[in-house]
Formats: structure tokens, C-alpha cells, sequence
């Protein structure tokens, strides 16, 4: 029952904020809206045993990920007339209208219980140190040593890149994102 | 038998990678050197691989020459490989020989012009693909030729793309025949779906053929039908022939061997190679037959008041190769072939004598202009009416054997009927009007063109009037290969072709034609008698009309008033003449060609055109440039992905 | 405990460190041999398939790296659209690229090591990867031009959707997870097939992942209608880069569409989803992209922007032996795709030289290049109508063979629609060579094309005529391909 | 415990509100983080497929797809710089020199 309680009001902060982060005209406030919802994210990973990745959210999306977004907007230095003038109602209904038919269709799927025994009722016991630290590490680092690697090759290719458009050329020395 | 057969399209390959690399780097005389030695060269083997062949028995006349294994896909075995048989060879040699004498009628008439080697090496390119055409041994390898050909003719048609109507002439070109193409491929698709093979031996083997389509069976005459598809885009035929008139914007050698001789024969080669196929489908068969028949009254009538001599030509071509069709459908496969190989020899020698008229002309082309060449060209103007007289089917010339032969194929066959016949026969007339009315109003009457004109007109070189010499000969000979058995021939040339046509011979109904034919040797006579007497009575009506009246007609209404309508008294029978006769003819044919030439068929597809380029304009408004938009769409697509699959699925 | 396998990756890896030493080397000579980096980058291409050559072959990494020949056959589509796109940029980073030439080389070649970690995927994270790793070096790339307005649009445009399409992509890569309980594809395949019979259907989720991948990888092959980037992006970036994306990439979407849908779901082509198999979807889908592509094609001025349009046509086409689902499919889709890497990059190839000599890339400005570069036209003649599909150039023999696939495996239709549409194609390709060709007035322009170019256009126009007339050893080497699938 | 299904309808909303992000804000910035929830709500999903399936794979493929949205991110973060510097100006909707 509580942890019902719990995920409701995790799933309502969650979504809540997500509105709220797209609803804003103000890039500010949407990053601290994402990290509260994001937060309210991690409290559902840790509700589904994911310890780890749920701290994992915090620390890389809040701590790096959205800091980046935030030192960004200092950056740029961003003002309101850079953001546009109001949308037309009309425009902006239909778009809404178009998303929540998507939600509906997806509701539709996962209500169709066409595995009742596995996604309708409550998930089986799982072992104690499920979604341990050790044993994500264990997966991570054998197992799936290959695409973790392939992350490394991945995120290297996003500093050359970042540093090459954001660098001004032949003003300033260095100015990577 | 295996023989070296690549060796008759590798010179003009040669040729044309000599002059194609070298461009702008060789004198005149070597380029010509170069593209007329290749193809006497492979005229030459043609030769030489024809005596192969009749060197053999009657049923083993085949030379086979595999080159190498083209398409390898499991099932799927495609072989780059030449096949001459009877009807290959006879089409070698036609496309090899009348190339031959074009190129040399190049060299004079082409003489002058700048894209000199541009010319000469897109025609080599075009003599290899026409017997890459005539030569392979599977669908695939021939439509190889076949899109090889279409591409020099959008090549050649527009040569003198400073005129925008000879761009836009070749361009047309080149997408019609991509329609008719469309339908050869899917043709091909389902002959290779049903048979499993493309191969000549295999898909058109009668046994093969029977045991997968069923005599009139929906899918056999799906695929002859899509094949008549192509065929028509290629040779011209209602439909798609909207873009041959339009051709004759390229260099009148060009329309001389592409659009007259050779590449529009192609459709009817085709047709008849695949006669198995085609005699198994009788509804296709009737199709041919009427759109052929349809085709040569209807281009035919055009022809009669076209004052462009080449346009005059070209529809005439048109009209010629539905005679071709109707043979074709009618079961008289080898009739159409006799017919395609002596319209070569005159309808090239046409075309070069109207070019010779033409370069004398300094380029003008519009016969109202013209009159009185007769003393100035005498060497043009004596071939030309050779060539006049074997088109109209004057006994004894070459038009008139294959004509004849078809009439009465039409008459006689289980497959013809009198109504085609007797379209044929009126088109028959037709053709005999229009090219007196052409030759008198060229070569007769007063000159009519200015005196700057006048005072240039000479005869042409003789390197051009020495091919129109060697034509003339072909044009009255070329049918004595085939005379038919009522006039004492044993018609040599179908017994020639008996062999590959198998579909006729081993149709029941093919045999009883045959039979039939044999018999009714008096009715024969007779309406070969009537066809030439019609002939005759047209071709006095020419004369009537552009010689002994033109002045009449003409003058009087101008200078003259009511004295000389007295004088002349014979003034009130030719205006009723005229009125009853020539002024229908004229404004029907205008009409046929104004309304349904100009603004129906080539409206559609020019309409067709305009359409598709609108919903070209119609969808660029969704690219808007604009992110959101394009994130709209995208997930706007994913969900009625979604959703159609949640409602069907 | 899992078999590391290291010789298989060697290509990958030597291919990655020699990225970074092109961009090391850039930075350590100061950024004063523009050419020799280029040549250096080319040479590293072509030792890379060297190794490839020599390591392949076999499995490691616990099945996540496959180095069968339907990876090998993609890898060498990948080095040689990465090589010829390197090749035909030189005078691209002489004139517009001041800075960060290594980077730009780097970068290409960083997008070609992820396209053959994708190809070699054999299994939905790595796969997921590779696919970004293919992806974000192209964003960086297409706004290379940093002070060109359209360049750096371009980049936007592709980025912004790209990460949409890569969201809903792993949204379906998640149910895929979900559904089977494993991320590798060859136990996904049974995990669902028996998921399948102990619950009589797995229904709508599994319509919803098929869905969503099919939404993530359509962005990469420009499907309709995920293609709307296409256009923009192919525009604004640099030619080398538009020639890379057309080619490359998409052959890297072909690629992870055959190992997820043909790999992963073949099962599912009939049985489960009947009447709506992912086939039928797909087949749909490829004509919308026949119809929208070929005649969206007709009214552009752009050569690039034609040659985008072209490009989504031509994915219809290929997806035409994709829904055949045999081995003469997968065959005919790699020999196709293989082909179009030399008509696609030679036409890329000769319109980044001719907009680095005239500053256009209007069709219009074609006018009359025939007279003044002979040569140059000649061989876009020849790219233009392999892309048409005229034999004997080798792009006929490739849509003979899908198109075959599509009869063989029933849809006709859909093989009449690709035929007709062909038809219109041919007005928008016949318009440019007509501008080259039958076009008269024009100040003529010299095109100088640096040695590099020179061996792109050969190696494209070689490889169509070859290949055209004698397609055996590739047709070959794909149909080997299919032999992965066991058909 | 809570059943599965919730956790997947909750990603679903998630990922519903993050794609309206992405179709309706004109503000580059918000459509990139629309985009990081949309890639959330999908981890979201995979957690809970993993919990359900009892195997910890979907952690590490979670794992990875933050180091992947970190990539996006810096990269996409890069060219809406660089886009700012050439057009003083995120607003998505400006941006249409290509189009037609």
C-alpha cells in the first residue's frame, strides 16, 4: 500500500513536472522542472530495485547533463525576445490532440493483456542484491564489456565534435561545451 | 553451331570507343574512316555468319555464341549470349547494311557540322545496340539493346540542341519509350515468373510455353499485352507513337536508320520473335492487329496534308509500321518481317532523298517552297520515285510483294478479317496520294522557293547520291526474295523464317490458314488486281490535284475572275473535285491531327506531364523549412502507423 | 565467461586509432598539409579493408560482434562510400575549411567505424550504438561550415530530429527488451517465438516495438514519412558529407533493418501479425517513398535537393527486395546497395566539384558542361542514368534484381508501382544530362578537378560499367549475405 | 508491489509529454531536454522490463543510453551555440532557409 503511495506521488511529480518543463518559455525554469521530475524518476527506479542506475540518473542527468544545459543558457546569455512570440491556439490544440492519441494508443497496447501473467500483476521476487551495484557491474564489465566500450568511442566523438563547432575560430583560444 | 557472332557488333563498339575517347582530337576523314569501316565490318560478318547459316539443314539453322554467364542469381541464369537464327540474320543484315549506307550518306551530308564526331560516334553506339538487339539470345540481353537504342535516339534526335525543339523532341522521346518500356520489363517479369527462364530456347520453346500458360489464359495475355506495350512505345504505334513526328528535329540520316529503317523495327522484331507466345494469346493478337490497322489509316490520313516533307515521311513511317502490326496480328509474322525489310530499303531511301532535298534546300523543309527539283536533281529525284513507287506497291517493286502479301494475309487468315483488309486497302490509297502529292510538289510544277535558293540548288555530292543508287537498287530487288506462289514464286523468304516461327506452325489453326491460303488462288488475283487499280486511281488523283491543276486551282482564284472560270471549263469539275474530294480529305486529315494527333493523344500525355509536375509543386508546401513541422509529421506518421496496424491487426 | 575475440574487431579498432591519428597529426603539423591528410585518411580507408580482408569471420563478444559476411559485405559499402567521400572533399577543406581539417577526416571516419560496429551488431544495445555512433559524427559534420547559414541549419535540423527518431527508436528497443527478456537478437527471436506459442499471440506491444524501430531506422533510410530531414539536411550540409549520409548512412540503416526485422522478426512475417506483417508495412511504405520521392524530384532546381528526393526514391526501390524476405531479397538489397554507392557518391562526387569550382549547385548552372568538361559529363551522364536504371549500367541490373525479388515473392504491385514510377524518375535525371548535353548558352566553365576526385569518378564510373556487365562476383558476395538469415 | 503495467503506462505518459515537447515548444533548448525525457521515459520502460523479467541486462542498457544522451546532449548543445552565434536566435521556427 505504501509503496503504491509512494509511486503515485512519484508518478505524479514526475509527469507534473514534465508538463511544467514544457510548458515554459524560460529554458531555466524547464531544466529545474526536468530535474525534478527526473527526480521523481529515480525514486520509480529505486521502487523497481535499480539502486544503482536510479542514483545514476541523479548524478549524471542533474549533475552533468542538465548543468551543461544551464551553463549553456549562461552562455548564450539568453533573453525573452530570443524565444519567440506566442503560438497560434489553434497550432498548439491540434499538437496536444496529437499526443494524447499517441498516449492513448500506447495505454491501448499495454492494457491489451495479452501476457496478463507478466505485465498486468505484480513483478515475481528477485533476488536481494538485484540491481546492486556489483552486479550491474559484473554485467556491465563482462558481459556487455563490448558496447561499454563502444560508449567510450561514442563519448570521445561528442568532446571532438563539441569542441570543433563551438570553438570561434581564430578569436578565442578554447571554449568547449 | 558455334561461331564467333560477337564479332558483328564489336567493330562499332570499337568505333565507337575510338572516336568516343578521342573526341576533338581527330581529323573528319578519320572519324568517318573509323564509324564506316566499323560497320562495314560487321556488315561483312553478317554476311559471312548468313552463308553459315544457310550452309546448314533447313531445321539446325542456328549459330549460337555464349560469351559468359550475365545475371548468375540461383534460378535466375541470364547468359550474355548471340543467337542468329533465320530471322536474327535477316535482321542483321537489314540494320547492318542500311547502316552501313547511311553512315557513308553521313559523311556528305553531315559534312558541314560541328558536332561532326559527336554524330558519328552516337551513331556506332546506336549500331551496336540495334544488334546487340537483333542478336541476343534472351529478353534481358535484348533489352539491353532495346534501352541502348532508345538512349541514341534521345541522343541523335536531339543533335542540334541549340533548337529547343529538338531537345524537348528528344527528351519526349526518351519518356514514352520508357512507358513502352515499363511494360516490356513487367512483360518480361511474368513470361520469367511463369516460365523460370528468358532464354529464347527455353521461354519461347512451344512445348515449355504450353505447359506453363494456358492457350488465352489471363497471365499469357497479360505479358503479350505489356510486351505490345513496349512495342508500341518503340515503333510508334497508337498510343505512344506521339513522339516520332516530333523526331524528325534530328539530322535526316538519323531519322533515315533510327526512325524509319531500324530501331522503330524493333517492336515488330520483337513480336515476332515471340510469336509462340503471342499465337497463344488470341485476344492479344486481335489487339495487335487492330491497333496496327488503326494505327497505319490513322497516321495515314495525317500524312495527306502535311506540307513538312519530313513530317509527310514520318507519318507515313508510322502508318508503314502498322502495316507491320496488323501483319504480325493476323498470324503473318513473317509477312510483317518481309514487310519491315523492304520498308527499309525504300523508306531509307525516302528519307536520304528528302535529305538530299533538303541540303539543297539550305535546310528548308516545307514542300510549298520546293517544286520543280526534277531538272535541278535528277540523280535525287529518279531514286526518289523508285522508292515513291515501291512504298505505293507498283508491281514488280519491292513494296509491292510485302503489301500484298500483307492484304491478303488480312484477307485470308483465320486471324484477319475483311474490315482489316479493307483498311488496310484504303490506307493502301493513301499512301500512294500523299507521296505523289509529295513527289509532285517537290520535284514538279514551278519553283517555288526564293531566288537565293534558287540559285544554290545543285545536286548533291556523290557520296550521298551513290547511297541513294545502291537504295534504289535494293528497293526494286528486295522483294523478289519473297514472291508469292500465285504469281509463280515458291516465297522463298517465309520458308526462310519457317523455322522460328513455331507458334504459327504449331497452332492448328495456323496450318488451316496456311491451307486456305493455297487454295484460294483466284480470289488473290483478284484483290490483288483491286489493290493495285486503287493504287492507280490514287495515284492519278495526285496528280490530278498537284499537277495538272495546281495552277488551275491556284492561280485562277487569284488573278483571275469569271472570264477564265469559262476558259478554263473544266473550272466547276474541279471545284467540285475539290470540294467533294480533296477538301475533305484535307480537312479530315487536318482535323485527325489537329484534334487527335496534337490535342488528344499528345495532350494526354503532355497533360500526364503537367499533372505530375503539379503534384510536384503540390507537395512542396509540406517542406516547409520548419523543424516543428517536420517533428509533426514524423510523429504524426508514427502514429497512424500505429494506428492502422492497431486496427487491422 | 565470454569469448573476447579481439582479431575480429581489429578493422574497427585500427580504423578508430587511425582517426585519431589523422586528427593528431593534423594538429601536430599545424595544420599546414591539408592534402596530405587527406591522402593519409584515404590510405587508412584502404588499409582498413586490408585488414578486413585478412581478420574475418567468426563471432566474439558473446554474440554482440558478428563478423559474417552480411557485415563484411556492408563494411566494405561503408570504407568505400567513406573513401570516395574523403576523395572528392579535398578542394572542400582547401577553400571552405580553414579549421579543423583532421577533425573533419577524424569525424568521417569515427561515423564509418560506427557504421561497421553496426553492421556487425548482433545484438540491441550495441546495435543502439553503433547507430549513434554512425548518427552524431554526421551532425558535427553537417554543420561543419560553420559560417554558412545552411550548413549549420542543416546540422540543426538533422540533430533535432535525429535524437527524436533516436528517442522512439529506444522506446522500441525497450519493449523488444521487454517482451523477449533479452537484448540479443538471435534469442529474441526464440524467446518471442516461444513467448508467442505458450500465449497463443503476443499482440499490440510487439506491433508498437516494430513500429517504433521501424520509425528510428526509417530516419536513417529517409523513409516516408520519416524522411522530411532528408531534403533539408542533404541541402544545406557539405557535399561530401549529403554524398556520405546518402550512401553510408543509409546503407548502415539497410543494414540494422536486416538484422532486426529479418534477423529478429522474421518469424513474426506472417504468422502473428496476418494480416499486418511488418512486411506489409514496410512494402507501404516503400511506395509512398516511390511515389513522394520520384515525384517530389521533378520541380527541383537544387542539384543536391534533386538528388535527395532521388535518394528517397531510391530507398523505395530498395525496400522493394527488403519485404521479399528470401535470399534473392537480401541478395538483390545488398547488390543494390553496393551499386548505388558508385552511381550516388560519382553524382556527389561531380556536384561537389562543380560547386567547388562555381559556387552553384543549381541545375540550371549544368548548362552546356558538356562543351566545357567533356569528360566530367560524361561520367555524371553515366551516374545519372545507372541511378535511372538504364543498362547496361550496372543500376539496372540492380533493381532487375530487386524487382525480381518482389515478383518472386508476391508483390506485384508493388513491383508495377517501382516500375512506373521509374518512369517518372527518368524526367528529372534526363533533365539535368539534357541541361549538360542539349543546353546551349553558357559561359563555359573549366571544371579543375584535383587527382583525388579524378580517382572517385573512376573508381564510380569503372565499378558501374563493370559491374553492369558482369555482376557475377558481387551478386555473388551478396547472396552469400543471405545466407546468414538461412533462408 | 506495484504491478508492471503501471510503470509502463507511466512511461508511456512520459514519453507522450516528452514528444509534445518536441512537436510543440519553439524553444531549441526545451526541445532538446523534451528529447532527454523522451529517452528517459524509455529507460523508465526498460527498468521495469527489466524488473519484471528478473534480468539486470536492461540496467546496463540504461547505463549506456545515458552516456548516449550525454553525447546528444553536449553535440546538440554545440550546434545550438553555434546556431545562436550565426542567427541571435533559438527559436526553432526561424530557422527555414531550407525548404521547398
Amino acid at each position: 500500500m505504501l509503496d503504491l503511495i509512494i509511486f503515485y506521488f512519484a508518478a505524479v511529480i514526475a509527469v507534473g513536472a514534465a508538463v511544467m518543463m514544457i510548458m515554459q518559455r524560460n529554458p531555466v525554469a524547464s531544466v529545474l522542472y526536468l530535474v525534478v521530475s527526473l527526480v521523481a524518476q529515480a525514486i520509480l527506479y529505486v521502487q523497481l530495485n535499480a539502486l544503482f542506475v536510479g542514483a545514476l540518473l541523479i548524478i549524471i542527468y542533474t549533475g552533468a547533463i542538465l548543468v551543461l544545459f544551464l551553463f549553456v543558457i549562461m552562455l548564450l546569455n539568453l533573453r525573452g525576445e530570443h524565444f519567440g512570440g506566442k503560438q497560434s491556439r489553434m497550432g498548439r490544440a491540434s499538437k496536444i490532440a496529437i499526443t494524447v492519441i499517441l498516449f492513448a494508443e500506447m495505454v491501448a497496447i499495454f492494457k491489451q493483456v495479452a501476457i496478463p501473467e507478466r505485465i498486468g500483476t505484480q513483478a515475481a521476487a528477485v533476488a536481494e542484491d538485484f540491481g546492486s551495484v556489483e552486479m550491474v557491474a559484473s554485467h556491465l564489465f563482462k558481459e556487455y564489456l563490448y558496447p561499454f566500450e563502444l560508449t567510450s568511442i561514442l563519448l570521445l566523438v561528442a568532446i571532438v565534435g563539441a569542441v570543433v563547432l563551438a570553438k570561434r575560430d581564430k578569436t578565442e583560444k578554447m571554449e568547449d561545451a | 553451331m558455334e561461331q564467333p557472332l560477337y564479332l558483328i557488333p564489336l567493330f562499332p563498339l570499337i568505333g565507337f570507343l575510338l572516336n568516343g575517347l578521342l573526341l576533338g582530337r581527330l581529323g573528319k576523314k578519320t572519324i568517318s574512316f573509323i564509324a564506316c569501316t566499323s560497320v562495314g565490318l560487321s556488315f561483312l560478318f553478317g554476311l559471312k555468319f548468313f552463308f553459315d547459316l544457310l550452309s546448314l539443314p533447313d531445321t539446325a539453322r542456328i549459330i549460337e555464341n555464349v560469351f559468359f554467364t550475365w545475371i548468375p542469381a540461383g534460378q535466375f541464369h541470364v547468359n550474355v549470349a548471340f543467337l542468329l537464327d533465320p530471322l536474327s540474320a535477316v535482321m542483321v543484315l537489314v540494320v547492318s547494311g542500311v547502316s552501313f549506307i547511311i553512315h557513308i550518306y553521313s559523311i556528305g551530308y553531315m559534312h558541314d557540322d560541328a558536332g561532326y564526331g559527336r554524330y558519328f560516334t552516337y551513331l556506332n553506339l546506336f549500331v551496336f545496340s540495334m544488334l546487340m538487339l537483333v542478336l541476343a539470345d534472351n529478353y534481358l540481353l535484348m533489352f539491353v539493346g532495346w534501352e541502348g537504342v532508345g538512349l541514341c535516339s534521345y541522343l541523335l534526335i536531339g543533335f542540334w540542341f541549340e533548337k529547343k525543339s529538338a531537345s524537348d523532341a528528344g527528351k519526349k522521346a526518351f519518356i514514352v519509350n520508357r512507358i513502352g518500356d515499363f511494360g516490356f520489363l513487367l512483360g518480361m517479369f511474368i513470361i520469367f515468373w511463369q516460365t523460370g527462364s528468358l532464354d529464347f530456347k527455353t521461354a519461347l520453346d512451344p512445348a515449355v510455353a504450353h505447359s506453363v500458360f494456358a492457350v488465352g489464359g489471363g497471365m499469357i495475355t497479360a505479358a503479350t499485352l505489356l510486351m505490345f506495350l513496349g512495342a508500341t512505345g518503340k515503333s510508334a504505334q497508337i498510343p505512344l507513337y506521339v513522339w516520332l513526328p516530333d523526331a524528325m528535329e534530328g539530322p535526316t540520316p538519323v531519322s533515315a536508320l533510327i526512325h524509319a529503317a531500324t530501331m522503330v523495327t524493333a517492336g515488330v522484331y520483337m513480336i515476332a520473335r515471340s510469336n509462340v507466345l503471342y499465337m497463344m494469346a488470341p485476344a492479344t493478337m486481335a489487339v495487335v492487329a487492330i491497333v496496327g490497322v488503326a494505327t497505319a489509316i490513322f497516321a495515314g490520313s495525317i500524312a495527306l496534308a502535311q506540307n513538312d516533307i519530313k513530317r509527310v515521311l514520318a507519318y507515313s513511317t508510322v502508318s508503314q509500321l502498322g502495316y507491320m502490326f496488323t501483319a504480325c496480328g493476323v498470324a503473318a509474322f513473317s509477312a510483317g518481317i518481309f514487310h519491315l525489310m523492304t520498308h527499309a530499303f525504300f523508306k531509307a531511301l525516302l528519307f536520304l532523298g528528302s535529305g538530299s532535298v533538303i541540303h539543297a534546300m539550305a535546310g528548308q523543309q516545307d514542300m510549298r517552297y520546293m517544286g520543280g527539283l526534277k531538272k535541278r536533281m535528277p540523280i535525287t529525284f529518279w531514286t526518289f520515285l523508285i522508292a515513291t513507287l515501291a512504298i505505293t506497291g507498283i508491281p514488280g517493286l519491292s513494296g509491292f510483294f510485302s503489301k500484298d502479301e500483307i492484304l491478303w494475309k488480312s484477307f485470308s487468315s483465320d486471324y484477319g478479317s475483311i474490315w482489316i483488309w479493307l483498311i488496310g486497302l484504303i490506307t493502301a490509297g493513301m499512301t500512294a496520294f500523299y507521296m505523289f502529292r509529295l513527289v509532285f510538289l517537290t520535284f514538279y510544277g514551278e519553283e517555288r522557293m526564293d531566288s537565293h535558293t534558287r540559285e544554290h540548288l545543285h545536286e548533291s555530292p556523290k557520296v550521298m547520291t551513290v547511297p541513294l543508287s545502291i537504295l534504289a537498287v535494293l528497293s526494286v530487288i528486295g522483294g523478289y526474295v519473297g514472291i508469292p506462289h500465285i504469281l509463280g514464286g515458291d516465297n522463298r523468304f517465309e520458308k526462310f523464317l519457317e523455322p522460328v516461327m513455331k507458334g504459327v506452325h504449331h497452332s492448328v489453326e495456323g496450318e488451316h490458314a496456311l491451307a486456305s491460303a493455297a487454295h484460294n488462288g483466284s480470289t488473290e488475283l483478284i484483290l490483288m488486281v483491286g489493290s493495285v487499280v486503287l493504287v492507280a486511281v490514287f495515284i492519278y488523283l495526285a496528280y490530278h490535284f498537284y499537277i495538272k491543276n495546281i495552277a488551275a486551282a491556284g492561280k485562277l482564284r487569284q488573278r483571275f475572275s469569271g472570264l477564265h472560270k469559262i476558259i478554263y471549263g473544266k473550272y466547276f469539275v474541279d471545284e467540285l473535285y475539290n470540294a467533294v474530294i480533296v477538301q475533305p480529305l484535307v480537312v479530315g486529315s487536318k482535323f485527325l491531327w489537329k484534334i487527335f494527333d496534337v490535342l488528344i493523344i499528345d495532350g494526354f500525355i503532355n497533360g500526364m506531364a503537367v499533372i505530375i509536375g503539379d503534384m510536384s509543386t503540390g507537395l512542396r508546401p509540406a517542406q516547409s523549412g520548419i523543424l516543428r513541422t517536420y517533428t509533426t509529421i514524423f510523429l504524426v506518421g508514427v502514429i497512424v502507423i500505429l494506428g492502422i496496424v492497431l486496427i487491422f491487426g | 565467461m565470454p569469448d573476447y575475440n579481439l582479431r575480429l574487431i581489429i578493422p574497427e579498432i585500427f580504423l578508430f586509432l587511425w582517426a585519431l591519428f589523422i586528427i593528431a597529426f593534423d594538429l601536430g603539423t599545424k595544420r599546414k598539409n591539408p592534402k596530405l591528410i587527406g591522402y593519409l585518411t584515404m590510405g587508412g580507408i584502404a588499409a582498413t579493408a586490408v585488414l578486413l580482408y585478412l581478420y574475418h569471420g567468426g563471432i566474439s563478444f558473446n554474440n554482440m560482434f558478428k563478423s559474417d559476411p552480411l557485415a563484411l559485405f556492408f563494411k566494405v559499402i561503408f570504407l568505400g562510400s567513406a573513401f570516395m567521400a574523403v576523395g572528392s572533399s579535398f578542394d572542400i577543406i582547401a577553400q571552405k575549411i580553414k579549421n579543423h581539417r583532421g577533425e573533419f577526416f577524424g569525424l568521417v571516419l569515427f561515423s564509418t567505424v560506427g557504421m561497421m560496429f553496426l553492421a556487425s551488431a548482433g545484438e540491441l544495445i550495441s546495435l543502439y550504438i553503433g547507430l549513434e555512433l554512425t548518427t552524431i559524427p554526421l551532425f558535427i559534420l553537417a554543420a561543419y561550415y560553420k559560417d554558412d547559414r545552411i550548413s549549420v541549419e542543416a546540422g540543426l535540423k538533422y540533430l533535432v530530429i535525429g535524437a527524436f527518431s533516436s528517442a522512439i527508436l529506444l522506446y522500441g528497443l525497450s519493449l523488444l527488451y521487454g517482451l523477449s527478456g533479452t537484448t540479443d537478437i538471435v534469442m529474441m527471436k526464440i524467446n518471442l517465438a516461444l513467448l508467442y506459442l505458450n500465449t497463443n499471440g503476443i499482440g499490440w506491444a510487439l506491433l508498437m516495438a516494430i513500429v517504433m524501430v521501424l520509425a528510428g531506422i526509417g530516419f536513417k533510410l529517409a523513409l516516408v514519412p520519416f524522411h522530411m530531414w532528408a531534403p533539408d539536411v542533404y541541402q544545406g550540409a557539405p557535399t561530401p558529407i549529403t554524398a556520405l549520409l546518402s550512401v553510408g548512412s543509409k546503407a548502415a540503416g539497410v543494414v540494422a533493418f536486416m538484422r532486426i526485422f529479418i534477423d529478429g522478426l522474421y518469424g513474426f512475417a506472417d504468422a502473428v501479425m496476418f494480416p499486418l506483417d511488418w512486411g506489409n508495412i514496410v512494402a507501404v511504405l516503400a511506395a509512398a517513398a516511390m511515389i513522394l520521392g520520384n515525384i517530389s524530384a521533378l520541380r527541383q532546381k537544387n542539384i543536391k535537393r534533386m538528388l535527395a528526393y532521388s535518394s528517397i526514391a531510391q530507398i523505395g526501390y530498395v525496400m522493394v527486395g527488403m519485404v521479399a524476405v528470401s535470399e534473392l531479397g537480401v541478395g538483390s538489397v545488398g547488390y543494390y546497395m553496393f551499386i548505388y554507392l558508385f552511381a550516388n557518391m560519382g553524382a556527389f562526387a561531380v556536384a561537389t566539384i562543380f560547386n567547388d569550382n562555381t559556387g552553384s549547385d543549381s541545375i540550371a548552372s549544368y548548362a552546356g558542361l558538356s562543351k566545357s568538361s567533356p569528360m566530367i559529363s560524361a561520367f555524371m551522364a553515366i551516374f545519372l542514368l545507372s541511378l535511372a536504371g538504364i543498362p547496361p549500367l550496372a543500376g539496372f541490373a540492380a533493381k532487375f534484381f530487386v524487382f525480381a525479388a518482389g515478383i518472386q515473392a508476391g508483390y506485384t504491385w508493388l513491383v508495377i508501382l517501382a516500375l512506373l514510377t521509374a518512369v517518372v524518375s527518368l524526367y528529372y535525371y534526363a533533365n539535368v544530362i539534357k541541361m549538360m548535353y542539349f543546353a546551349p548558352d553558357n559561359p563555359t566553365i573549366k571544371l579543375n578537378t584535383p587527382l583525388s576526385a579524378n580517382i572517385v569518378l573512376i573508381i564510380g564510373v569503372a565499378g558501374l560499367i563493370i559491374f553492369g556487365v558482369y555482376p557475377e562476383p558481387i551478386l555473388n558476395f551478396a547472396l552469400d549475405t543471405a545466407r546468414v538469415f538461412g533462408f | 508491489m506495484i504491478p508492471i503495467g503501471h510503470f509502463l503506462i507511466l512511461s508511456a505518459m512520459l514519453f507522450a509529454v516528452g514528444a509534445a515537447g518536441v512537436i510543440i515548444s519553439r524553444n531549441l533548448l526545451i526541445m532538446l531536454m523534451s528529447i532527454e525525457l523522451m529517452l528517459n521515459a524509455a529507460n523508465l520502460a526498460i527498468i521495469a522490463f527489466s524488473r519484471m523479467n528478473n534480468i539486470v541486462d536492461g540496467h546496463v542498457f540504461v547505463f549506456i543510453v545515458f552516456a548516449v544522451a550525454a553525447a546528444e546532449a553536449a553535440v546538440g548543445l554545440a550546434i545550438i551555440i553555434m546556431i545562436f552565434r550565426n542567427r541571435e536566435s533559438i527559436n526553432a521556427d526561424n530557422f527555414s532557409l531550407l525548404k521547398r
